[in-house]
């Protein structure tokens, strides 16, 4: 129990941490694949520092003490989804929130990332929610789907307790459901690596904070302490998503192979977890915010509806096929 | 925590917002290009003055642009760092004899860099931008 | 072949779909007050021949003739729900009188709550 | 405490995380600068420079959402015309449905 | 006294909504205090049913002649029975409860609204019969009296809704009244049907006729009772004339048109649980399909609303959705455990909804009550004007659309998790439902609230309107936090007493 509530402390904070260097990872990656140097690696803890120090201004017609709470909220929401998350070890509050749980919390920063927009009355930002809000409602439908038919791979294998997160990311998912279950999931993998640069507002879907058109859109009006706020959350939230991607479809653990025993199994699965979390960043948001360009909010509902759902349909059906087999 | 301190951490990640109208951009491009880069400093261009520590303003003045530009400074959390671009901001460059050329920045914003040049080049700009940090570090 | 005992339910059909033909295709409100009105006497109609016996003599036990008596709980059903049909009925016009005076016409597409 | 079949919820547990991460969060807060100083329209609403007229309105909210699924929105508008005919239409469809489905299956 | 507690509850009701009228002749004060102190008392009544329910089950009380073989001069015994068990005790305590809240708050509300006076008078007597019908419908255990029941809530609730004497509240009036009488009409047919194959008039004698033989005529008078009851509740394809009602009802009145539609739902699983559960499998799919229809129509109808309360109508339409989901995959999967577990999230999501979708419709009646606007975009900036409001709002938002720490997730979690063993597609149709859900209120928030300060006149809102909607709020924490309470204490009974049909049959028998 001891060891549960010390992890449970040190979790959120190593979450902020590998965050950070993800998010340094991330934009030295991307500035060396545009052939530039790139910035040294701790230069997010840098940026941070260096709001900490800036001033914090809080506009007049700005709605307070929404304005300035829903940075707090943003991270204690995202710094909260990592406990419950299986970073290769099993979740620190395992027997206490599953599946669902997770993907509603997924919600709550987005909303406070909204809401802290409409409450700071700029035009900029207000757009700028719109936009986030329109975004939140077509990403969440094909990562329904894939939470969902995974979830529903297990039931009809004949699992109990699917929902809980140690279940499923116990359980090897890919060979459940012979030769159409696997398609099946592949395609479903493929959806919900879609859906990641959209949780995280990368490029192709950053409509919400887009600097060219609409000025910084939901932090134009952020700066200081709550945008560092605001910044932690976004690096944290990035761990948070890739992880339940890794937990739902890569549950392999290392510490089999090299037959560790002890306490260096735990250690071991948790770097290859953070492994895995690279690997699955790195393919769904930095290659794809080096390629592409961003889409107008329209199109990214019409992306996010036409194709990913019909795919992940297919995946669902596929994998109902494969198990009734 | 005094100014000096500050400006140490500030220095380590400049966020730069653009104020430019002619030829300013152009130069500002290559700068932020894979050739000079300026995010190896830890600079990147933001769109949202509350998010700017470095205000770049380039190319020529108007009377009505220069109140926005003063609006957009006062808007900036301080402290922020104000670099005229190109001899425009100097001294009104080419456009000194127009009848509504602001002649000289500084009676407008305090500007703590001038950076010479029509326009000036890539690296004359990166040298301003340097000297900035060795100004900081050596002070502190 | 249409019996004698099973004319009322056919009478009880026709009833029915002429006035659901009513409320579908008609635009005054009126018309369509009405069409419940008579829907709503179908279904009485309906009660009341549910529970008729060949021959049988009304229900009322003090000194009653004697012989068959026809069903007394229909009636009663059939009695709350005349009473009801009226208290709908006159709602309704009162509403169809009201929205006339404010809105002018009785044209029920010139309503305003849509979308 | 409550647990589905499947799985497992304590509201109770998720507020004592969420109470100790806020105290971790509110330090990290508090290493930053809190007010600012005043000046002439500095907390003016930042509007490129220029002065907001119009004050913040929030117009056509979703815009993106309605224009993508504009042919879903146009049969939305037809069904709900709100004329009485056609309530009473959708419940005779919804009867004829009712009546099909519990006498054929 | 309180053995005879069912009876009163519904005749209690009944007794001072006609005597408010004189009452009110004494003084608006007294008649004030006589409404109070009725729906007090009917209050305590329902509070003892429940008590008596989880002590002795489910039991009857029989208004007329006690045992069914008394033989009257005709041969057969006039009488009419009340059922009482878990389900319905809940229903009624739910329904009692809402109508005190709401009645305090009308208090205030009423009088800035459409003045004092005569006018208070109608709008107490009415109230108070709209709750007798809403509990009458509730413990009758005989199709007959649901009839009545059924015709006197809508009586009373159109002429609530005409209550502004507006011409959008006449027109929303009338084409209720017309769907209530169809409603009522079809209903009488299908009940007329059954009558004429039993001869009987009482849901659970007719259960038990019902086992052996299985016509033809009972499948048509089952689809004509289940689709006028369908109509009653407003499921997708005949939901609009429920945004009208709720858009041009006062507010405080549209809680209880919810709780109302709540009752239409408790009328729907009684009659599809204890009486045909013969048929249970395919009535399951086909509400959980027009269940699932009502999420997405619902949900997806109330984002482009310019009107606050039309949008929070089209909001209520979808968690009819959900509860007709978690009803439906209870009957559907009657047998099996997912199907308990479904019963018992949808029951609870009865509770939550009317909590929830209560407290939005109160603090639109506010917001009406402050600014007289209710259109979103003569609105904004409210958040200046009154903070506790909007804090208020965002409890509600994030109740409603199932944000964790808050009721609706609970309730929504159990649904989940059982609903997904029937078809995965649900689950998926749900958690989209919660995030558009989620959306509509965001909209209304930003557009009403946030923004620059609001420059018209905004009266103080009084404290009994602001006490009774933080007790809203309070519950939907208290029930967020504290899940267990709820679901062991009033939903496990009620899901019991649905799901045994043999013990609700016993009793009458």
């Amino acid at each position: 129990m001891i060891m549960k509530v010390l992890l449970a402390m040190v979790v959120p904070v190593a979450g902020i941490l590998i965050g950070l260097l993800y998010k340094g990872i991330d934009r030295i990656l991307a500035a060396r694949m545009q052939g530039r140097v790139g910035p040294p690696l701790v230069q997010p803890l840098r940026d941070v520092r260096k709001l900490l120090v800036k001033e914090n201004i809080v506009p007049d017609d700005a709605v307070g003490w929404l304005f300035s709470s829903m940075p707090f909220v943003a991270l204690v929401s995202v710094m909260a989804i990592l406990l419950y998350l299986p970073l290769g070890i099993t979740p620190v509050l395992e027997g206490y929130g599953d599946l669902i749980l997770v993907l509603y919390l997924l919600i709550i920063p987005s909303l406070a990332l909204v809401l802290g927009g409409f409450a700071s009355s700029s035009p900029y930002a207000s757009v700028g929610g719109q936009r986030e809000m329109v975004k939140m409602m077509s990403y969440e439908f094909p990562l329904a789907i894939a939470v969902i038919s995974v979830a529903w791979l297990l039931y009809s294998s004949g699992a109990e307790n699917v929902f809980s997160l140690s279940v499923i990311s116990g359980t090897h998912v890919w060979g459940l459901a012979g030769i159409p279950g696997l398609a099946g999931l592949a395609v479903i993998f493929l959806c919900m690596l879609f859906v990641i640069p959209g949780e995280l507002g990368r490029i192709p879907f950053d409509v919400s904070e887009a600097d060219s058109e609409i000025a910084g859109g939901i932090f134009a009006e952020y700066s200081g302490r709550n945008l560092a706020l605001f910044y932690l959350a976004d690096a944290v939230k990035a761990v948070a998503i890739a992880s339940l991607a890794v937990a739902l479809f890569l549950p392999y653990t290392v510490s089999g192979i090299f037959g560790l025993g002890g306490a260096a199994a735990p250690a071991a699965d948790f770097l290859f977890h953070l492994l895995k979390v690279f690997f699955v960043l790195f393919v769904s948001s930095t290659v794809v915010r080096v390629v592409t360009g961003r889409l107008a909010i329209s199109r990214v509902v019409s992306v996010y509806w036409k194709y990913p759902v019909i795919l992940s349909f297919l995946g669902l059906l596929l994998i109902m096929g494969g198990t009734l087999i | 925590m005094e100014d000096a301190k500050k400006l140490k951490r500030l220095v380590k990640s400049v966020w730069v917002f653009n104020w430019f109208n002619s030829c300013g951009f152009t130069e500002i491009l290559p700068v932020v290009g894979s050739r000079w880069d300026m995010e190896r400093f830890g600079m990147i261009p933001v769109a949202s003055p509350r998010h700017a520590d470095c205000l770049i303003i380039a190319g020529y003045q108007t009377e009505k642009s220069i109140r926005r530009a003063q609006r957009i400074y006062r808007q900036m959390p301080k402290p922020a760092v104000v670099i005229g671009l190109g001899s425009c901001s100097m001294s009104g460059g080419m456009y000194w004899d127009s009848y509504n050329t602001i002649k000289r920045l500084s009676d407008y914003i305090p500007v703590d860099l001038y950076i010479p040049g029509c326009p000036p080049r890539p690296e004359a700009i990166l040298k301003g931008i340097m000297s900035i940090f060795r100004e900081v570090e050596d002070h502190a | 072949m249409v019996t004698m005992l099973s004319l009322p339910f056919v009478a009880v059909v026709i009833l029915v779909c002429m006035s659901l033909a009513a409320m579908l295709f008609k635009r005054n409100m009126i018309k369509i007050v009405m069409a419940v009105h008579v829907m709503g006497s179908a279904v009485n109609l309906f009660l009341i021949s549910l529970g008729y016996r060949e021959g049988g003599v009304a229900p009322i036990f003090t000194n009653s003739p004697g012989g068959v008596m026809v069903l007394p709980a229909p009636q009663a059903l059939t009695l709350t729900s005349i009473v009801i049909n009226i208290a709908v009925v006159a709602l309704m016009l009162s509403f169809a009188v009201s929205l006339y005076r404010r809105y002018g016409t009785m044209d029920t597409r010139k309503m305003r709550l849509k979308g | 405490m409550i647990s589905t079949g499947m799985g497992s919820w304590s509201p109770l547990v998720f507020l004592i995380c969420v109470a100790f991460i806020s105290v971790v969060v509110q330090i990290i807060r508090s290493l930053g600068e809190g007010g600012f100083r005043k000046e002439e329209d500095k907390a003016e609403a930042f509007f490129s420079g220029g002065r907001l007229l119009i004050k913040n309105r929030v117009m056509d909210v979703y815009w993106g959402f309605f224009d993508a699924m504009g042919r879903y929105y146009g049969w939305m508008k037809r069904m709900h015309n709100g004329i009485v005919n056609d309530y009473v239409y959708w419940f005779v469809l919804l009867v004829t449905v009712v009546i099909g489905v519990v006498i054929l299956l | 006294m309180m053995e005879h507690a069912p009876a009163l509850v519904i005749a209690f009701p009944l007794f001072a909504a006609f005597a408010s009228h004189l009452i009110g002749r004494l003084g608006s004060r007294i008649r004030d205090i006589w409404v109070f102190a009725s729906l007090l008392l009917t209050w305590l009544f329902a509070v003892f049913l429940n008590l008596e329910v989880m002590q002795r089950g489910t039991y009857a009380y029989t208004l007329g002649a006690d045992i069914s073989s008394l033989a009257s001069p005709a041969g057969f015994p006039v009488r009419i029975v009340l059922v009482i068990d878990g389900m319905s005790a809940l229903i009624a305590f739910m329904a009692v409860s809402v109508t005190l809240a709401s009645f305090i708050y009308s208090r205030r509300f009423m009088e800035r609204v459409s003045g004092g006076g005569e006018s208070a008078d109608r709008y107490c007597s009415l109230v108070l019969l709209f709750l007798a019908g809403m509990l009458g419908m509730g413990l009758t255990g005989d199709f007959f009296t649901l009839f009545v029941f059924l015709e006197m809530t809508s009586i009373s609730s159109a002429s609530l809704v005409a209550f502004f004497r507006k011409g959008s509240s006449f027109e929303a009036a009338f084409k209720y009244m017309i769907i209530s009488a169809i409603n009522a009409l079809f209903l009488l047919f299908g009940i007329g049907m059954i009558y004429s194959q039993y001869g009987l008039l009482n849901m659970a004698a007719i259960a038990n006729e019902m086992v052996l033989n299985f016509s033809f005529l009972d499948k048509v008078a089952l689809s004509l009772i289940v689709s006028a009851i369908l109509l009653k509740l407003g499921s997708v394809p005949v939901h609009m004339w429920k945004v009208d009602v709720y858009q041009k009802v006062p507010s405080s009145v549209a809680v209880m048109c919810i709780t109302s539609s709540l009752v239409g739902i408790y009328v729907l699983s009684r009659i599809l649980f204890s009486v045909f559960f013969s048929m249970s499998a395919l009535t399951g799919w086909m509400i959980v399909c027009l269940g699932s229809l009502s999420i997405i129509v619902g949900v997806s109808m109330a984002l482009p609303q310019k009107d606050l309360k039309r949008m929070i109508a089209y909001a209520s339409i979808a968690e009819i959705g959900y509860v007709m989901l978690g009803i439906g995959t209870g009957l559907a999967g009657m047998s099996s455990t997912f199907g308990t577990v479904a019963l018992s999230g949808g029951v609870f999501h009865i509770i939550n909804d009317a909590l929830d979708l209560g407290l939005m419709f109160l603090i639109a009646g506010a917001v009406f009550y402050a600014t007289g606007k209710t259109g979103i975009s003569k609105l904004g900036g409210i958040a200046h004007r009154s903070a506790s409001l909007s804090v208020l709002f965002i409890i509600g938002m994030l109740a409603v659309s199932g944000i964790p720490p808050f009721n609706g997730f609970v309730s929504k979690l159990i649904m989940y998790e059982s609903v997904f063993c029937l078809n995965p597609v649900l689950s998926v149709i749900g958690i989209l439902g919660s995030i558009l859900m989620l959306s509509v209120f965001v909209k209304v928030f930003a557009s009403v609230f946030l923004g620059s300060p609001y420059k018209g006149k905004f009266r103080e809102i009084p404290l009994s309107m602001t006490a009774v909607m933080w007790i809203f709020a309070l519950l939907i924490i208290l029930l967020g936090l504290f899940p267990g309470l709820a679901l062991d204490g009033l939903v496990s009974p009620a899901v019991e007493a649905l799901l045994g049909h043999g013990i609700y049959m016993g009793v009458i028998i």
